[in-house]
């Protein structure tokens, strides 16, 4: 077992780990059909490879370098080549669309560049004259990038092996490079990450080496992770998560980080490679939950028996079983046989049997959502942090475990809350300062010293865990006064598999209503199975029997809203089924997937107008963006529902 | 020195018991034709015919019915048997292999032949069981030219003659009749035909129909002269290297082959045997045919195969 | 449902390529040659059941294992490289006649030429490697047709060979060392100065073989080679035009296809028989193990084992299940219920699993690697 | 887009002449394919585009004329000894196998590479497993330059058609090709899958520096694709020449009235 220990940088602790773990993994990247692994030592040999091949052509302490791409061996050596020579690397998400990346690389100030292939060159290139410091661009993948100019291109590979050789024929150069590393100092700026915030332009959060290894030593400990553990880095490389988790945390506790193939296999990969420490953000899980379920419903009507029946088993004794409470011999015996039968094989086709520790982050998990994981087997926890906290606010430890809570603060963290309900903290891994923004650093921090989060929360009394109920300033009222907290609802609403997106307007409002997406893959096996051509998604969304499907659901969630007393006001009244998907590259979602309620309220205005004028359809036409980056216009005509409401409230319909 | 008159003896035995061969194979052909199936169960549909023939004229004999009526109601009999045969071999194995390749359909043919082997015997018993339709006495011929004259079985001479009416029978029936015509124009373009609205599964049925009746007449002549008995399956398996002489789409080949083989072996019984040591008969017409096959692979009378890309 | 792969990864090509990749498969065969080397022995020796009597081994397991091995040879022939075969028995039968001649010495007198060829008496082993040898130079011989001819073609060339042979050994005296009944006796089994005689002994000797060939046939038809044939089964003239040389892939085929059946050939006189006659390799030995391949499964090791065994099974069953039942049938009927039986089956499987009882097998497996979905 | 560097000559049709019985399909057609270069072959239906193609890699032995590659003229040959010269291609109907993985189908295509006799492979040990191991290591190459890494090991008969498309043209790829044959690449295809197989054709002629003649219908495609474009009709050579050439040529103009593209 290691932890950060006394190491205060990263590259310090590649070395560290070269000299303790040798030839245990610590890169694997499925590529060309098998698992390619790297040793700690053989990373360390390339990384050191790297540096002075990156010093060759130009990188110099301090200097920024951005990473573009996705998880590659290659693109994280950058980082810690980067770091090796007290170069600041600046990940930036894969998917960006040119002005986003221009922004961010402008900016940083970055001169050089990491890209993962063509794709990421070309948008690069094409932003370039943005870009004033910008030197070199290196890549990944040389495909395609044959008949280009070559003045400012040069490979990742040619790089190492630049350096390499370097280093063969002057061995006073692997020296300087040994010495740079051993310069680095713990207050040396480790990476910048750019937050993809869900209002304005993106900040650049800087974290500092001695911080970052502090923070991950703490959850290393926590969660006794050791080198024997292996982790899939799967998501995006600039997001803090990735960083956090597969990165530092890799480095501290020297555990295997392995690469999926592409996007599109991760699932298969995750099967392969069975890692033992495992985050996924509640989509994630939920697409993974809504699969199974979609799945189940082909099979045959006794396995399906079989799997109910199971399931049940598992949600009567389940937790108690995984939190160690009492459990009836009967139910201890059936709950092993449903191991057997169903939970073990279904973690082993999800890829998750070999999980000991699993995270979930970034927004609210459905309670029955979570409670199905749990439930077979699977040790999951949730955790709440920021990229300014370099993750970790609160976590659950083992054995404490609520679907509602985020935990405790983390080890060495100090929670407050404010007196407006804001949660605010100070933390290990507390960022510095946002780069090149003091107005925006000054007003994240409070006068002494606490980053405000921008969450709503509150200690549960019972549990002494943290609630999170909404960003701050969500939290609205109704005209009547009654608390309107929309991703509340907006949760429940998603929890429903038919149901993908959900955005919840009500905020000085007389009733609330909602702006709903289907769930393509599961309304459109429900709609197979129940004859329903339809030619697009568009059709499926307006079609009728796809309206009385959600309306069961929304209605579902009236009657739990009921059950709740200060919620029971805020039933939703009307909804409709949204003619498009929501879309990160239309500005509607986040590039971390979370729903932008105000510019959606703004760009669908007609929409929301209609709901709260009665009328039972309207016409909205909207610009979008496809794949290849053109703009279209999408005209449609949207229905709009009522829906029944449970106890005092009137539907508004009849009301009227 | 070989006689002549022995010769011509020979010869003309062997070209007799080659028209039987010709029947068999003439099953065959039209089955390939119509729907490209290589009918390994050609000899068991003889066997069955035979079976189902002998069976009900003894039975009906010896119920008193006189000789004619008993012929004629056993044949009507063996005829609906293999009727019964035709569909459910179109039903039940054919039509669910429709568009499959030439070798899955041809196992699927040695499938039924168990089937029907086993079946025929199981019901009908598996003796021998002789058959009596046609005289089986001998002429001599020109005795004048040749010392002890030409030895020639009348049974030989009515099986030629019954060959030869059932080809003209066929040609009427391919030229002359509606069905005949569909069966033409389904062995040229199964899809063509079906879009012209001629239903497949019934246009199948009537091959195997046919197929069957073939066999059944195939089957008088040969129990006449064997009896009927198992061992006819494996003589009827001899139709495969008649084929692969004459071509497998030529109802002439199958004729031509047969005499071929016929002739050939019997022939070669004679005056190769006698220095190689005898039973040649039992390989002579399959490795004739495999000569054939590597100097012409489409046979005598098939047509060239082109292959396209 | 017992498959627990998550986390069974592959670091290099050649674990990614063997044989079984997943580790319950390893375990599983593990436990089946346990099972089969050192179980079957163990119970034989204290004669537990349902080893009691020799018949298990002796009328059951024996047999099964040679005909095993001789549906792999016509497997690799008709399931792989797709060129069908009516003629397999007549390769049993040379691999079985040259084994014998071998085995108990060959005299060959050329009289017009003033000499005569004499080889000692071989060692029995040797006899069986070169009586397959025989049959697989035999095989190249009948296969050099498939260049020109196919499909269905090819299957009246093998009938050639069935027939031609049947009356070579049944006629040509020299073969069966002037027996005047036709019916030879195998020599001694010594191996090594080791006398096989015993069933249990007779057993673990094919077992042995069947062992190595199956192995060997395997890494035959997973490599190159097995792609050649296959590419030549799928679409022939693409093979072709991607470099495959038609001549070689399907000698080859003939060839090693001839080998494993003439030595199962051999095997099957020496070791099951002990002395037999011609008919012991007749058409129906060809069309018996056409069908074990296609029950079994085209194109399937695994299937080949299966198929020889549901072809040996079915009879006992029939035989002892009407009596059990209290109806019992006369042998007559059983043999054409077997007939009807056998038919059925053949056509069933070409309409609804082309692929045999193999391939319901491994769709089986899929299901439980993917329990609890469904697909 | 790039030209070829060199206006080396790979293969020279010399008054190429096929008839099959009565039917011409080919008269006295000559044409060259330039190193390097992306050839087009285009025309009505029946021109004898494919019939062209056969006669280049030997299925088809033309009456009269005669093909010369790389330097050797030749009138016969026969297709495995085209395939050994270094001639690949594809089909316009797949002509995968149909009975095999994606992988091995593109393994198949490594035949002509692999020396390893049949005892060793029998044994797979020593140098029939390196051997084995180094070429799937190439196939793996091709696998991720046509990405096609989730379906590697799913048997082709089960992909969809535009996945068998780009196995196929991973299979001609496996052989290392100095001529690469494409016969209508990108029939049946949808606009997306259409574009894949033109940035496919173009990397492989970019990339592996691969000579590609292809056949191919929609017209966009060929004048986006091809340095160089034939035309045939009835079995007669029409025009040659660049693209914008070949779309000024009144004689193609009329050749394609009232045909729908």
């Amino acid at each position: 077992m290691a932890d950060g220990g006394s190491f205060d940088t990263f590259p310090k602790l590649l070395l560290r780990n070269a000299a303790q773990f040798g030839n245990g993994p610590a890169f694997r990247h499925k590529d060309l059909g098998i698992w390619q692994t790297w040793t700690w030592t053989e990373v360390a040999g390339i990384v050191r490879a790297y540096a002075a091949g990156l010093q060759r052509i130009g990188l110099q302490p301090g200097d920024t370098i951005a990473i573009v791409g996705s998880n590659r061996p290659k693109l994280y050596w950058t980082v810690m080549a980067a770091q090796a020579l007290r170069a600041i690397p600046v990940p930036v998400y894969s998917d960006a669309v040119a002005d986003e990346l221009a922004y961010v690389l402008a900016h940083a100030d970055v001169k050089f560049v990491a890209a993962q292939d063509q794709e990421q060159v070309d948008k690069i290139l094409s932003v370039s004259d943005r870009v004033p410091h910008l030197r070199k661009i290196v890549y990944d993948e040389p495909r395609g990038l044959r008949d280009y100019d070559h003045s400012r291109l040069v490979a990742i590979h040619d790089v190492i092996e630049g350096g390499r050789a370097a280093l063969a024929g002057n061995p006073a150069l692997g020296d300087q490079i040994d010495e740079i590393i051993r310069q680095g100092e713990g207050s040396d700026v480790s990476i910048i990450l750019y937050t993809s915030g869900t209002t304005g332009a993106s900040k650049g959060v800087m974290l500092s080496a001695r911080r970052c290894i502090d923070a991950v030593t703490d959850t290393v400990r926590f969660d006794r992770l050791t080198e024997n553990d292996v982790a899939l880095a799967y998501l995006p490389l600039a997001w803090v998560g990735d960083h956090y988790l597969n990165y530092a945390q890799g480095l501290a506790a020297g555990f295997c980080m392995a690469c999926p193939e592409s996007g599109e296999t991760v699932e298969q990969d995750l099967r392969e490679i069975g890692p033992t420490f495992y985050f996924a953000p509640p989509r994630v899980f939920e697409n993974m939950l809504t699969r199974v379920m979609i799945r189940m419903e082909d099979a045959a009507p006794i396995k399906r028996r079989i799997f109910d029946y199971f399931l049940g088993i598992a949600r009567r004794h389940g937790e108690s079983i995984l939190t160690g409470k009492p459990v009836p011999v009967s139910g201890r015996l059936l709950y092993a046989l449903g191991r057997l039968i169903l939970y073990e094989p279904l973690k082993n086709v999800l890829g998750l049997s070999r999980v000991r520790v699993a995270y979930t982050a970034g927004e609210a998990i459905g309670p029955d959502l979570f409670a199905f994981y749990r439930s077979i087997g699977l040790n999951l926890k949730q955790l709440y942090g920021q990229t300014e906290a370099f993750l970790y606010v609160t976590c659950q430890p083992d054995g404490e475990i609520y679907s509602d809570t985020v935990g405790p603060a983390a080890p060495n963290v100090d929670i407050r809350i404010a007196e407006s309900g804001e949660v605010q903290f100070r933390s290990p891994g507390m960022f510095v300062r946002y780069f090149k923004d003091q107005a925006k650093t000054a007003e994240a921090l409070t006068p002494d010293g606490y980053v405000k989060t921008g969450d709503a929360g509150f200690f549960d009394e019972q549990t002494g865990h943290l609630k999170i109920i909404d960003r701050a300033k969500d939290v609205g009222r109704l005209a009547d006064g009654t608390i309107f907290a929309p991703k509340y609802l907006e949760n429940k609403l998603k929890f429903f598999p038919s149901i993908k997106e959900a955005v919840a307007f009500g905020d000085s409002r007389e009733f609330v209503c909602a702006i709903l997406n289907i769930d393509l893959t599961a309304v459109g096996s429900w709609a197979e199975r129940n004859n329903i051509a339809y030619g697009s998604y568009q059709e499926l969304a307006g079609h009728p029997q796809v309206y009385d499907l959600v309306t069961k659901s929304v209605e579902e969630v009236n009657r739990s809203l009921a059950e709740e007393k200060v919620m029971a006001g805020a039933q939703i009244r009307r909804f409709l089924i949204l003619h498009k998907e929501l879309d990160a590259d239309d500005g509607e979602l986040t590039r971390t997937q979370k729903v932008r309620r105000g510019f959606i309220a703004e760009r669908y205005g007609p929409l929301v107008t209609a709901l709260y004028d009665g009328s039972h359809e309207a016409d909205i036409s909207t610009e979008v963006t496809f794949e290849d980056g053109r703009k279209g216009v999408i005209a449609a005509r949207v229905k709009i529902r009522d829906v029944q409401t449970i106890g005092a409230a009137e539907p508004f319909g009849r009301a009227a | 020195m070989i006689a002549l008159g022995q010769f011509l003896e020979v010869l003309i035995g062997g070209l007799m018991s080659g028209v039987l061969y010709s029947l068999v194979a003439l099953g065959f052909v039209l089955i390939f034709k119509a729907s490209g199936v290589f009918n390994f169960a050609q000899g068991a549909m003889v066997l069955l015919a035979g079976l189902a023939l002998v069976r009900s004229l003894d039975l009906l004999v010896a119920n008193g019915f006189p000789l004619w009526v008993a012929i004629v109601l056993g044949i009507g009999f063996a005829a609906v048997i293999m009727a019964i045969t035709a569909w459910l071999i179109e039903r039940f194995v054919i039509g669910p292999l429709v568009n499959q390749n030439a070798l899955t359909l041809f196992m699927s043919t040695i499938g039924v032949t168990f089937v029907l082997e086993g079946a025929a015997q199981m019901i009908f018993g598996s003796d021998v069981y002789p058959l009596r339709l046609f005289p089986t006495d001998i002429w001599l011929l020109f005795e004048s030219h040749f010392p002890g004259g030409i030895l020639v079985n009348q049974l030989d001479v009515w099986g030629g003659l019954i060959a030869g009416i059932l080809v003209a029978g066929l040609a009427i029936f391919f030229q002359q009749t509606k069905t005949g015509r569909a069966l033409r124009a389904v062995a040229d373009d199964h899809m063509a035909a079906q879009s012209v609205g001629i239903p497949i599964g019934w246009i199948w049925f009537v091959v195997w129909l046919v197929a069957g009746l073939v066999a059944l007449v195939a089957a008088t002549v040969w129990g006449t002269k064997l009896g009927v008995q198992f061992s006819i399956t494996f003589l009827a398996l001899k139709a495969l290297p008649v084929l692969i002489i004459g071509g497998l789409t030529s109802v002439p080949g199958a004729i031509v082959g047969g005499l071929i083989v016929g002739a050939g072996e019997k022939l070669a019984e004679v005056f190769l045997g006698s220095h190689i040591g005898g039973g040649i008969e039992y390989w002579f017409a399959y490795v004739l045919a495999l000569a054939v096959l590597l100097v012409r692979p489409q046979g005598l009378f098939g047509e060239r195969i082109i292959e396209r890309i | 449902m017992l498959y627990r792969e998550a986390g069974q990864f592959k670091t290099t090509y050649a674990e990614d390529m063997a044989i079984f990749p997943i580790r319950q498969d390893r375990m599983a065969l593990a436990i089946l040659l346990g099972i089969a080397f050192i179980g079957v022995p163990l119970l034989a020796d204290f004669d537990i059941w349902p080893f009691g009597s020799d018949y298990l081994l002796r009328a059951i397991l024996l047999p099964f294992l040679i005909l095993a091995l001789a549906a792999i040879g016509v497997n690799i022939l008709v399931g792989y490289c797709g060129q069908i075969s009516l003629g397999s028995g007549a390769f049993m039968a040379i691999g079985a006649y040259s084994a014998y001649k071998l085995g108990t010495g060959v005299h060959i007198p050329l009289d017009w030429l003033g000499f005569a060829i004499s080889i000692p008496p071989l060692p029995v082993l040797l006899s069986i490697l070169l009586g397959g040898l025989a049959a697989a130079v035999v095989g190249i011989l009948f296969g050099i047709p498939s260049l020109r001819i196919k499909g269905l073609y090819l299957a009246v060339a093998t009938l050639a060979a069935q027939f031609f042979f049947d009356w070579v050994f049944l006629r040509v005296p020299w073969f069966t060392n002037y027996a005047p009944s036709g019916s030879v006796s195998a020599p001694t089994l010594d191996f090594f100065g080791l006398n096989v005689g015993t069933p249990i002994e007779r057993y673990m000797l094919c077992l042995i073989f069947v062992t190595v060939f199956a192995f060997l046939a395997k890494n035959l038809v997973r490599g190159n080679l097995g792609r050649q044939w296959m590419a030549i089964r799928d679409m022939d003239i693409a093979a072709e035009l991607i470099g495959i040389r038609p001549l070689y892939a399907k000698l080859t085929a003939f060839a090693v296809s001839s080998f494993i059946i003439g030595v199962a050939g051999a095997l099957w006189a020496f070791v099951y028989l002990g002395s037999w006659e011609p008919l012991a390799f007749s058409i129906e030995r060809s069309l018996q193990l056409l069908f074990m391949v296609i029950i079994g499964g085209l194109g399937s090791i695994m299937g080949s084992f299966i198929g020889a065994a549901f072809i040996l099974i079915l009879p006992i069953m029939l035989n002892l299940l009407p009596t059990q039942l209290g109806v019992p049938l006369s042998t007559e009927t059983i043999t054409h219920l077997e007939f009807i039986i056998f038919g059925s089956l053949i056509c069933y499987l070409l309409i609804k699993e082309p692929h045999g009882f193999a391939r319901l097998i491994s769709i089986g497996k899929e299901k439980l690697r993917l329990w609890p979905f469904p697909y | 887009m790039r030209m070829p560097d060199t206006s080396e000559i790979l293969l020279q049709v010399e008054g190429v002449s096929l008839a099959f019985g009565g039917v011409k399909a080919l008269r006295d057609v000559s044409l060259d394919i330039r190193k390097g270069e992306i050839r087009a072959i285009i025309g009505p239906n029946g021109a004898g585009k494919t019939s062209m193609l056969n006669v280049i890699n030997g299925f088809y032995h033309p009456n009269r004329g005669a093909i010369t590659f790389k330097g050797r003229t030749r009138a016969q040959m026969q297709p495995f000894e085209a395939s050994r010269g270094g001639i690949a291609r594809t089909f316009q109907n797949v002509a995968l196998f149909k009975g095999m993985s994606a992988l091995d189908n593109i393994m198949a295509g490594r035949t002509l590479k692999m020396r390893r006799g049949l005892l060793w492979q029998m044994l797979r040990y020593g140098p029939a497993l390196t051997e084995e191991i180094e070429h799937r290591h190439r196939v793996e190459e091709i696998i991720d330059f046509l990405e096609i890494e989730p379906i590697r090991k799913v048997p082709v008969a089960r992909l969809p058609y535009g996945l068998q498309k780009r196995v196929e043209l991973g299979r001609a790829l496996a052989m290392e090709p100095d001529l690469l044959l494409l016969d209508e690449p990108m029939a049946g295809m949808n606009l997306e899958e259409k574009k894949d197989m033109s940035r496919f054709i173009l990397d492989v002629n970019d990339y592996y520096g691969t000579t590609i003649a292809l056949i191919e219908h929609d017209m966009a495609v060929v004048m986006d694709l091809s340095h160089r474009v034939v035309v045939l009709d009835h079995g007669v050579k029409i025009a040659d020449g660049t693209p914008d050439e070949v779309k000024k040529d009144q004689g193609v103009i009329d050749a394609y009235l009232g045909i729908a593209h």
